[in-house]
């Protein structure tokens, strides 16, 4: 702890699960700097009314998006003072319910917190190279862009 | 050049990635010469404004990017992760 | 599951610590519409150069915390469509490093998740009725109101 | 009717609740009265624009709120929870 301005960093791109309890462990053993930790969970969630949506699939550019998710989280550093960032996205197949992606971020104030976890799930929506693929009971179709994901990161300029 | 194309584009064009020698010096040409090549090239790239590319792992906006030196061109659909 | 308008609560004040993963699991557990899931941590921190702070003491007024808690989140519920709210408060002595607070709120959609959880916080550290004394080195001091705090409830009206 | 006193409040007043009778119909009144008492009063209400009041577990704003036939007054400093 000799500087305020090194803040711990984790991107991992995997198959399994993650635990969260680990993750805000890693982010706030021994730095009593941190006053707030805010999480965010996606899920796989299952909108339609008889449970149509089987599994999902995610697919990802290994070589570039483990590359854009860490200068997000360089560029959140840079626009907040933040003490660490853990984020994890899942690939491959997942089923309602599971996880898709953890976002953890520790800071002293929580309004730092809080606004760069918008951030970086704005930016990670609509700039990280991952793919989602539904297979429902009547076949599979890839998700379609998002128009409000997109137009959310007119807030950030 | 090492051409790579994901998701539906992946789909479409029916390989994940390809070895791939032109003369054309831009995106825009790359992609005219990919579509005159075979019918799933022209299916691939029909909605042209929709389609994404990045060189060397870096998103580029315009199409008229210099490709000449590069080594590896991706082409995929808006991305959906999160 | 029969109505999207049933959001899942819990309030808790207590000595106890929490666990994130069992209020998460609390809120998410057979409800597929959740889409995303938020949690704020608020901890103890020590700023001071040399550890001067060696603990915390937190006082509420427990025949009324916790009703103003539970109102906090109904206002939440009517504002924003949500799945679910938990929300643990600790009080009595806590140490640098410990958990003060835990909120989790369950959505179909991310952006009301964070409103939704930036505007409780907002509100408990303005309206809840509890108080928190530093004990230093030097003595024993009850923390002040915050202003800053005080005037993000503006953003709300 | 029963009086509260909370974080630095009961530190000074020296008591967390004491029962109490009075023919004041309002918080101002009320406060006026308690302020003359004894001294740890007066000092607890010292800076009372920084002093909340809660009626029956109900905040109030206007120190002119009636408080005739309420059963529970707590007064506290700023709350600082969270």
């Amino acid at each position: 702890m000799t500087s305020d301005h090194v803040p711990k960093f984790k991107i991992d791109i995997r198959k399994e699960n993650f635990d969260i309890n680990l993750e805000m462990k890693y982010l706030t053993d021994v730095n009593l700097k941190v006053g707030a930790v805010v999480s965010f969970v996606g899920k796989v969630r299952d909108l339609s009314k008889n449970s149509k949506l089987k599994f999902m699939e995610i697919e990802h550019y290994p070589e570039m998006s483990e590359k854009v998710l860490r200068d997000l989280c360089k560029k959140a550093t840079l626009r907040w003072e933040l003490q660490g960032i853990s984020l994890i996205h899942r690939i491959g197949k997942l089923y309602p319910g599971e996880n898709i992606v953890l976002l953890v971020i520790a800071s002293v104030h929580r309004e730092e917190a809080f606004d760069a976890s918008l951030f970086l799930m704005d930016f990670l929506k609509s700039e990280a190279p991952f793919w989602k693929k539904e297979t429902t009971i009547t076949g599979s179709i890839w998700v379609e862009e998002n128009q409000v994901d997109k137009q959310k990161l007119l807030r950030w300029q | 050049m090492n051409l790579l194309y994901f998701a539906s584009l992946r789909e479409c064009i029916g390989v994940s990635s390809e070895n791939y020698i032109t003369d054309q010096k831009t995106i825009s040409g790359l992609i005219d010469e990919l579509v005159k090549r075979e019918p799933r090239y022209e299916k691939a790239f029909k909605n042209l404004p929709m389609i994404k590319v990045a060189i060397d792992h870096e998103l580029i906006a315009d199409l008229e990017t210099s490709i000449v030196g590069v080594s590896e061109i991706a082409f995929f659909p808006p991305m959906t992760g999160g």
